[in-house]
């Protein structure tokens, strides 16, 4: 492991370490020093820039060239040794420098996003401690680190969540987050438990790398056999069921999916982040740290459920009117893509999806937080009762935010991957390999890739549906009340820098030279296994022009819905809209069924507990007590009764001998004289 | 003739009416006449004996003794009396009964 | 012409003390008793015992009568007020118990004194046989006059002693005592 | 004079003074109380330094391995033909102790500051509090049976006066419960004990002994007596080491406590005065644990090793159980009480598992569970004192009323649920690593304990989070109104001093497990070699 590295290596590690740890020195002067003061916005602003220029760095130098991995003893348990160390390979420089880059902007936006509120200090103190534990999750090499800054990264998440804490909705959400993250997280800790009893060891390089112990075990005869020692096959299924659930719940895949969209309590900036680019990505990059584990069934299982979400969420989105909640679905949507993508194998395009995503989606949010700042002057201004996430309130902004419009323009189109675009790289080689995963299989697998086609459309629907209510048509604010004043705009070069920045990287030069061919990405080739770069069958071509032209079809129905207002609209009675209304009911199942169950239970085991258990005590308790009672009256009654008894009837006498004995001279005397005469009496009776 | 057992009647009569007195009035003084009475009527026993005793005069003499005596038991009775009453306002033997307990 | 005295002088004297026993008013039950007191000297010169009647009359109706009267008509009004405040009948329940002992008392010794036949005693019949009898016409104070200071000596000084020691200590027990 | 006597008695010497100060002085007993305490935690902390770790210096089952060893003649009598009986004073530490006395002292420490509320009867209330000191120290340093039974005694004493007459409302009911509960279990093992010491015979003076260490050999049982693994002795029907392993494994349950015997634990708790809220769950529950692994397992391995299934189920149960408890409490201090059975079902199924992750777990979690408790005990003791009242639904929205003190909660709260970055995580990942593993290493635990443990750490995030979310966040509203507003200031110097080093310390041991691991590793590694002998 500690193979003495190159000079340049060793500079490379570093950069990297410091890149990780330039958040946490920020998040602790913040912490320490700068307390409310506007200089933690810039402390962090700062230090996520110098991780950003590392990050990029690091990126280029490990990029396809080599694998670097340092460690040192961190402690001994047991026999057990456990290092914490960096390894840095394509997937982690890769999510290195994204995090970093895409935190960069979103800081900016915060900066002047964030300038009013009270909790300003705490805001970059968290926002840094998230860069920080994402920073670190993603380079570190040993399965239980990431396991903390895993839970740690779910732990800012909680903490930004409920940021403006004195709100029920946002401490409610934030508690729903972290918990269903902790189901996450017992998944993830059986499963490391899983594999250290299996191998022995936490390090991911030795456990999942190309020749890792992972991959020289096999399932054979009901047992999983690895090279140091073997246990049932279950506890394999169990391991892959505890990484699912990991996954399930921080990438917010069905069925642990409902805190994302609940998590739009906290500041859009932080949803941004957070909640759309990196954090929920992590589920995505463990399933790609992990993705030697899987069997071909588990991937399986991974390809339908990812599916599924994505169907799902998708039409959620359609009908929700919250400006963030349709995003967050959006987000749930694509995620599920990525993890079907993993689940069909094609593992390059998957991460490849998350990093296009990652801008875009980030970009949307920042466009929403924008939308959303605006209309909350405007409601400040104005005294109005309204909520101004509600899109319905929106419409014909384009003229008024008009670099906001384009970003939305941009994100969007690259939201449902359209040409010129980074999304339509990622997506179309998505869809096109779970197109050829299915190639050969029965019907039911065909399932997968159809709904991923499908999901295409409806995503380019509820997109339509929202750039459309928000951006054009005329302000229906306004409309309603005639009279306010509205004086809005960009903003500041805080809102505007980070926009423009994002905005550039959703297109495709970023990513490929060829805005049409998704195998040309450079992203693309930076992963092993792709083993089908070439154009071999006519999905290649088919598939894109399909999406694309019915998309825009989508689009353009959409447009006519909308804005030309045509005759035909959809049911808004209907089974399937108060389903996707609802959320297909599953938070409100988790409520009522699940939450309430234990809930019900925990006050069983209480009553068990108090009834019961205590009641068990108190018994013997009583019992005892009753015992010594009836020892005790055993004791007054009989024993000292007989004492008693002696005793009263030693008084009584007493009392009676006692009652001559009143001081009457004349009592004594008269019954001294009767004494005798009665004496008298009897003498002389004997007498004669 | 008037024999012993005339005189004896007599004092026994005595005797009787003076332990009536004794028991059952409720004046200490009462009470000492009965006493008096009591001695008198053993004394007029003694007296009708010693008609039998010409020489020593044994009955007379104790007689006289028992009168002398009756004298200063009268007086030291009438002395406690006095006190008792200043004591406790009453001569009324039942109500003197501070020995008791309670 | 004796028996007739004899049995007036025992219904005076049994009369008197009856009412004495009977008397609400105490002088007058005082002045009964003295009654009683003279009946009985009178009974004791039937017995023959002159000087001890001459002796009862001096001392008792001369010393002790007079002493309880002067004891209580010189201690003051309250006393005697106290004392007539006896409102109790002669026959009264209360008095039942105390005429049931005296009743006993009387019917167990009469019939005691009637079954023991005094005059049938050896010791009477000795002396009435050794003329140890005192006869009527003559006077016993001379021989009572050796016998005290000859054979009671002892008695007699016994007793001189202890009735100076009563009278002191009945003069000290009257004295009116300092405020405590 | 021996160091480890020194750290013993000093309580009692600061308690003497105490006593025979005047009460006129009694506002300087405080200081007294944490000089001592203070003077304690610097011995325990050069002993900690001054700890020699390696395979030699395991400890365990050999005498000479213990470290800072007194041993002193204490009771010898001669009994004629009988032997002679032979108790010793018999102190020494090895790596299972060493860390559990410094967390004790730094526990004391905190305790005697958290006094600073007591009002009445301050001269009793101290020096009781010393002689408990004094008494759980001796009971982690004893190696003498007698003088450990002696020790564990006397801790019961104060314990229940300092609950009786300090305690909140049902405050009698708690302490005779709490008392009836531990005296039912130790004496018990009081016959167990002497069933020992006459099976027993000290190989160098031939008399019967007390030395637990001897106690772990079996070539120093007398053949043919009641404990002797060759006799197959029985009582009451049932094998005799069985027996004897059971009543002291109850006995130390309690202590724990383990689920059916925990009841004791929040009426304690809840009654009890704060300092000795923190002493009871910061240190005594330890002493279960301790006595488990020194006293149960060690001296009937054979019999740890067989029951270790219902060793790991029991803790499995209290998890889950305490657990579930906890989630339906309103009054905060008896959640944290139910949130202890819960953490202390992880000791139990780490030490279950034998394994060396899994009692490493089981010793870290118990560490780290001394001042987390601690912290979270203090934590509730403050709000209690500003407006007396725990009732979780009766507050809302003290973040914004006590910010510091929400900062302090949140990292209590945080690091018992699990958080990584403190000491509770490691803890209960390894002792669930531990009892996953015993399967394939030993075979003494099935795989679906771990994962059923597992589910604790999720519920512990429940409740954890569902009071945090009630009472500290939200806007203001209190039952009291404005008085309580007005009485809940924030921390002051005085608590935040008090709670800083604990949350230090729950950080450190998070980040640097090493500071515990390394010194109990000899320790567990020779524990666990001796468990699978047998």
């Amino acid at each position: 492991m500690n193979q003495p590295l190159s000079h340049t290596d060793a500079q490379t590690v570093t950069l990297a370490l410091i890149a990780v740890l330039l958040p946490f020195a920020a998040f602790v002067i913040n912490f320490l020093v700068l307390g409310k003061s506007k200089a933690t916005g810039w402390v962090s602003t700062l230090a996520i820039l110098a991780s950003a220029v590392l990050g990029i760095t690091v990126f280029f130098k490990v990029w396809d060239k080599q694998v670097m991995h340092v460690q040192y003893l961190w402690f001994t348990i047991g026999t057990t040794k456990l290092y914490a160390g960096v390894l840095l390979n394509n997937l982690s420089v890769l999510l290195l420098a994204l995090v970093s880059v895409i935190a960069l902007p979103v800081h900016i936006y915060s900066t002047a996003y964030m300038n009013d509120d009270e909790g300003y200090g705490h805001y970059f103190r968290y926002l840094s401690f998230f860069c920080f534990s994402m920073l670190a999750l993603v380079v570190v090499d040993n399965l239980m680190l990431f396991y903390a800054f895993w839970e740690l990264v779910g732990f800012s998440s909680y903490l930004l969540i409920g940021f403006w804490f004195t709100r029920d909705s946002a401490v409610i959400a934030n508690k729903k987050a972290f918990i269903m993250n902790r189901i996450g997280d017992i998944g993830l800790l059986t499963a490391i438990i899983i594999l250290f009893t299996q191998y022995h060891t936490f390090d991911i390089a030795a456990l999942f790398g190309s020749d890792g112990l992972i991959v020289r075990s096999v399932i054979t005869h009901g047992e999983w056999v690895g090279p140091v020692g073997h246990i049932p096959a279950v506890w394999q299924y169990v391991a892959f069921g505890g990484i699912f659930l990991a996954v399930a719940a921080k990438s917010a895949q069905f069925p642990l999916h409902t805190w994302l969209p609940d998590a739009m309590e906290g500041p859009t900036s932080v949803s941004a982040l957070i909640h759309a680019a990196t954090m929920v990505a992590a589920g995505v990059f463990l399933l790609g740290r992990a993705y030697a584990l899987f069997t071909e069934t588990e991937l399986t299982i991974l390809a339908f459920v990812g599916c599924f979400t994505a169907f799902m969420a998708a039409t959620i989105a359609l009908t929700q009117n919250d400006l963030k909640r349709i995003l967050a679905y959006s987000t749930i949507s694509q995620l599920g893509f990525m993890v079907m993508a993993m689940g069909v194998g094609a593992y390059a395009s998957s991460l490849f999806h998350l990093a296009t995503h990652a801008f875009f989606k980030c970009l949307l949010f920042l466009v929403a937080g924008i939308v959303i700042h605006q209309v909350k002057h405007i409601k400040d201004d104005n005294n109005l009762d309204i909520d101004p996430q509600n899109i319905l309130h929106l419409g014909g902004l384009r003229k008024k935010l008009p670099l906001t419009f384009i970003a939305a323009i941009i994100g969007g189109l690259a939201l449902i991957g359209l040409p010129l675009t980074s999304g339509y790289l990622s997506k179309d080689g998505i869809l096109i390999q779970s197109f050829e995963w299915s190639e050969g299989r029965n019907i039911f697998f065909k399932l997968v890739p159809t709904f991923g086609l499908l999901n295409t459309w409806l995503t380019a629907f509820y997109v339509s549906r929202l750039i459309i209510k928000v951006f054009f048509g005329e302000f229906r604010l306004q409309k309603m009340n005639p009279h306010i004043k509205i004086h809005i705009g960009d903003g500041s070069w805080q809102y505007k820098l980070p926009l423009i920045l994002l905005a550039v990287c959703c297109l495709f030069p970023l990513f490929s030279l060829n805005p049409l061919l998704y195998e040309d990405a450079w992203l693309f080739h930076g992963f092993f296994q792709i083993n089908f770069l070439v154009r071999s069958n006519m999905y290649h071509t088919i598939i894109p022009a399909l999406v694309n032209v019915l998309s825009i079809g989508v689009m353009y129905g959409a447009w006519m819905l909308y804005v030309k207002r045509n005759t035909w609209s959809v049911p808004q009675t209907g089974f399937l809209f108060r389903m996707s209304c609802n959320e297909w009911y599953i938070d409100k199942f988790y409520n009522r069924v699940i939450v309430k169950f234990v809930l019900i239970l925990s006050d069983t085991l209480y009553w068990f507990d108090i009834k019961v258990v205590d009641g068990l005590v108190n018994l013997i308790q009583s019992i005892g007590i009753a015992f010594s009672k009836m020892a005790a009256w055993f004791d007054h009654y009989i024993i000292d009764g007989l004492l008693n008894l002696l005793a009263a009837v030693v008084q009584g006498i007493g009392d009676f001998a006692r009652r001559f004995q009143r001081g009457k001279v004349q009592y004594y005397l008269y019954s001294m004289l009767l004494a005798l005469i009665v004496v008298f009496i009897l003498k002389i009776l004997i007498w004669t | 003739m008037i024999t012993l057992t005339h005189f004896m009647v007599v004092s026994a009569g005595l005797f009787c009416i003076g332990l009536f007195i004794i028991v059952s009035k409720k004046n200490a003084i009462q009470v000492l006449l009965g006493i008096e009475l009591m001695l008198n009527a053993a004394i007029l026993n003694m007296v009708a004996f010693s008609r039998y005793d010409r020489v020593n005069n044994g009955g007379q003499m104790f007689a006289l003794f028992a009168i002398v005596l009756a004298a200063a038991t009268t007086a030291v009775a009438l002395a406690i009396i006095l006190n008792v009453y200043r004591r406790y306002k009453t001569i009324n033997p039942d109500e003197i009964n501070q020995l008791k307990d309670q | 012409m004796v028996q007739v005295m004899f049995y007036v002088m025992s219904f005076v004297t049994l009369g008197s003390a009856f009412i004495v026993a009977a008397g609400k008013n105490l002088v007058r039950s005082i002045f009964m008793f003295f009654i009683t007191l003279f009946g009985l000297a009178g009974l004791y010169v039937l017995a023959l015992a002159d000087f001890v009647a001459v002796t009862q009359v001096v001392i008792y109706v001369g010393g002790i009568l007079v002493l309880i009267l002067f004891a209580f008509m010189l201690s003051g009004k309250q006393a005697l007020a106290a004392l007539d405040q006896q409102k109790s009948k002669f026959i009264s329940l209360k008095n039942f118990p105390a005429f049931i002992l005296a009743g006993l008392f009387l019917v167990v010794m009469l019939n005691i004194i009637l079954k023991a036949n005094a005059p049938g005693l050896q010791w009477i019949q000795d002396a009435k046989s050794g003329h140890n009898i005192i006869p009527v016409n003559e006077s016993m104070v001379n021989n009572i006059g050796i016998n005290l200071m000859t054979r009671y000596l002892l008695p007699f000084e016994v007793i001189s002693v202890l009735l100076m020691l009563a009278l002191v200590g009945a003069a000290h027990l009257a004295r009116k005592e300092e405020k405590v | 004079m021996n160091i480890l006597t020194l750290l013993i008695f000093a309580p009692i010497l600061f308690g003497f003074i105490i006593l025979l100060l005047p009460s006129s002085w009694r506002a300087s007993f405080k200081y007294i109380t944490l000089i001592a305490t203070l003077l304690q935690l610097g011995i325990s902390i050069w002993i900690y330094l001054n700890f020699k770790t390696g395979p030699t210096n395991a400890g365990i089952n050999f005498v000479d391995e213990f470290q800072f060893v007194q041993k002193l003649p204490w009771i010898h009598l001669d009994l004629g033909s009988a032997g002679s009986m032979q108790i010793d004073y018999f102190v020494g530490i090895d790596g299972i102790s060493v860390t559990l006395l410094v967390m004790t002292c730094l526990v004391m420490v905190i305790a005697a500051v958290a006094s600073w509320e007591i009002k009445g009867n301050l001269k009793g209330f101290f020096a009781l509090f010393l002689l408990l000191d004094m008494a759980v120290i001796g009971v982690f340093c004893a190696l003498d049976f007698f003088l450990f039974y002696t020790f564990y005694e006397l801790m019961l004493l104060p314990l229940y006066f300092l609950i009786g007459m300090w305690g909140g409302a049902r405050r009698e009911y708690a302490a005779i419960k709490f008392f009836l509960y531990t005296l039912f279990g130790s004496v018990f093992m009081l016959l167990v004990m002497v069933g020992l010491y006459l099976s027993v015979k000290d190989p160098v003076t031939g008399n019967h002994t007390f030395n637990m260490i001897y106690m772990m050999d079996q070539a120093n049982y007398i053949q043919g007596s009641v404990f002797s693994v060759l006799s197959n002795a029985t009582l009451l029907g049932m094998p005799a080491r069985t027996v004897g392993f059971v009543v002291l494994f109850i006995a130390f349950a309690i202590k724990v406590p383990v689920v059916p015997l925990h009841t004791w634990l929040p009426d304690a708790h809840v009654e009890a005065p704060t300092p000795v809220s923190i002493i009871l769950a910061g240190v005594l529950l330890k002493i279960g644990g301790y006595g488990i692994i020194r006293i149960c397992m060690s001296l009937f391995p054979d019999v740890a090793h067989s029951g270790a299934f219902w060793l790991g189920l029991l803790g499995v149960i209290s998890i889950l159980y305490g657990a579930f408890n906890a989630l339906a409490q309103r009054d905060l201090k008896r959640m944290i009480a139910y949130s202890s059975v819960s953490h202390m079902g992880f000791v139990l199924l780490g030490l279950a598992s034998q394994t060396a992750e899994g009692v490493s777990g089981a010793v870290m979690q118990m560490v780290s569970h001394g001042f987390l408790s601690t912290m979270l005990f203090f934590l509730v003791g403050v709000v209690y004192n500003r407006v007396h009242n725990r009732d979780i639904y009766n507050f809302r929205g003290l973040g914004t009323l006590m910010p510091k003190y929400t900062v302090y909660i949140m990292i209590a709260f945080f690091a018992s649920l699990g958080l990584p970055g403190f000491s509770a995580f490691i803890a209960e990942a390894f002792s669930l690593a531990g009892a996953f593993k015993s399967h394939s290493v030993n075979g003494l635990l099935p795989y679906w304990m771990a994962v059923c443990g597992s589910v604790g750490i999720l519920l512990s995030a429940a409740y954890l989070l569902w009071t945090l979310q009630r009472m500290f966040f939200g806007k203001i509203a209190l039952k009291g109104g404005d008085i309580w507003k007005n009485a809940l200031t924030d921390l002051n110097t005085r608590e935040t001093l008090t709670l800083l080093p604990l949350a230090l310390m729950a950080l450190a041991l998070g980040l640097m497990p090493s500071l515990v691991f390394a010194k109990i590793n000899d320790s567990v590694l020779a524990l666990v070699e001796f468990l699978q002998i047998k």
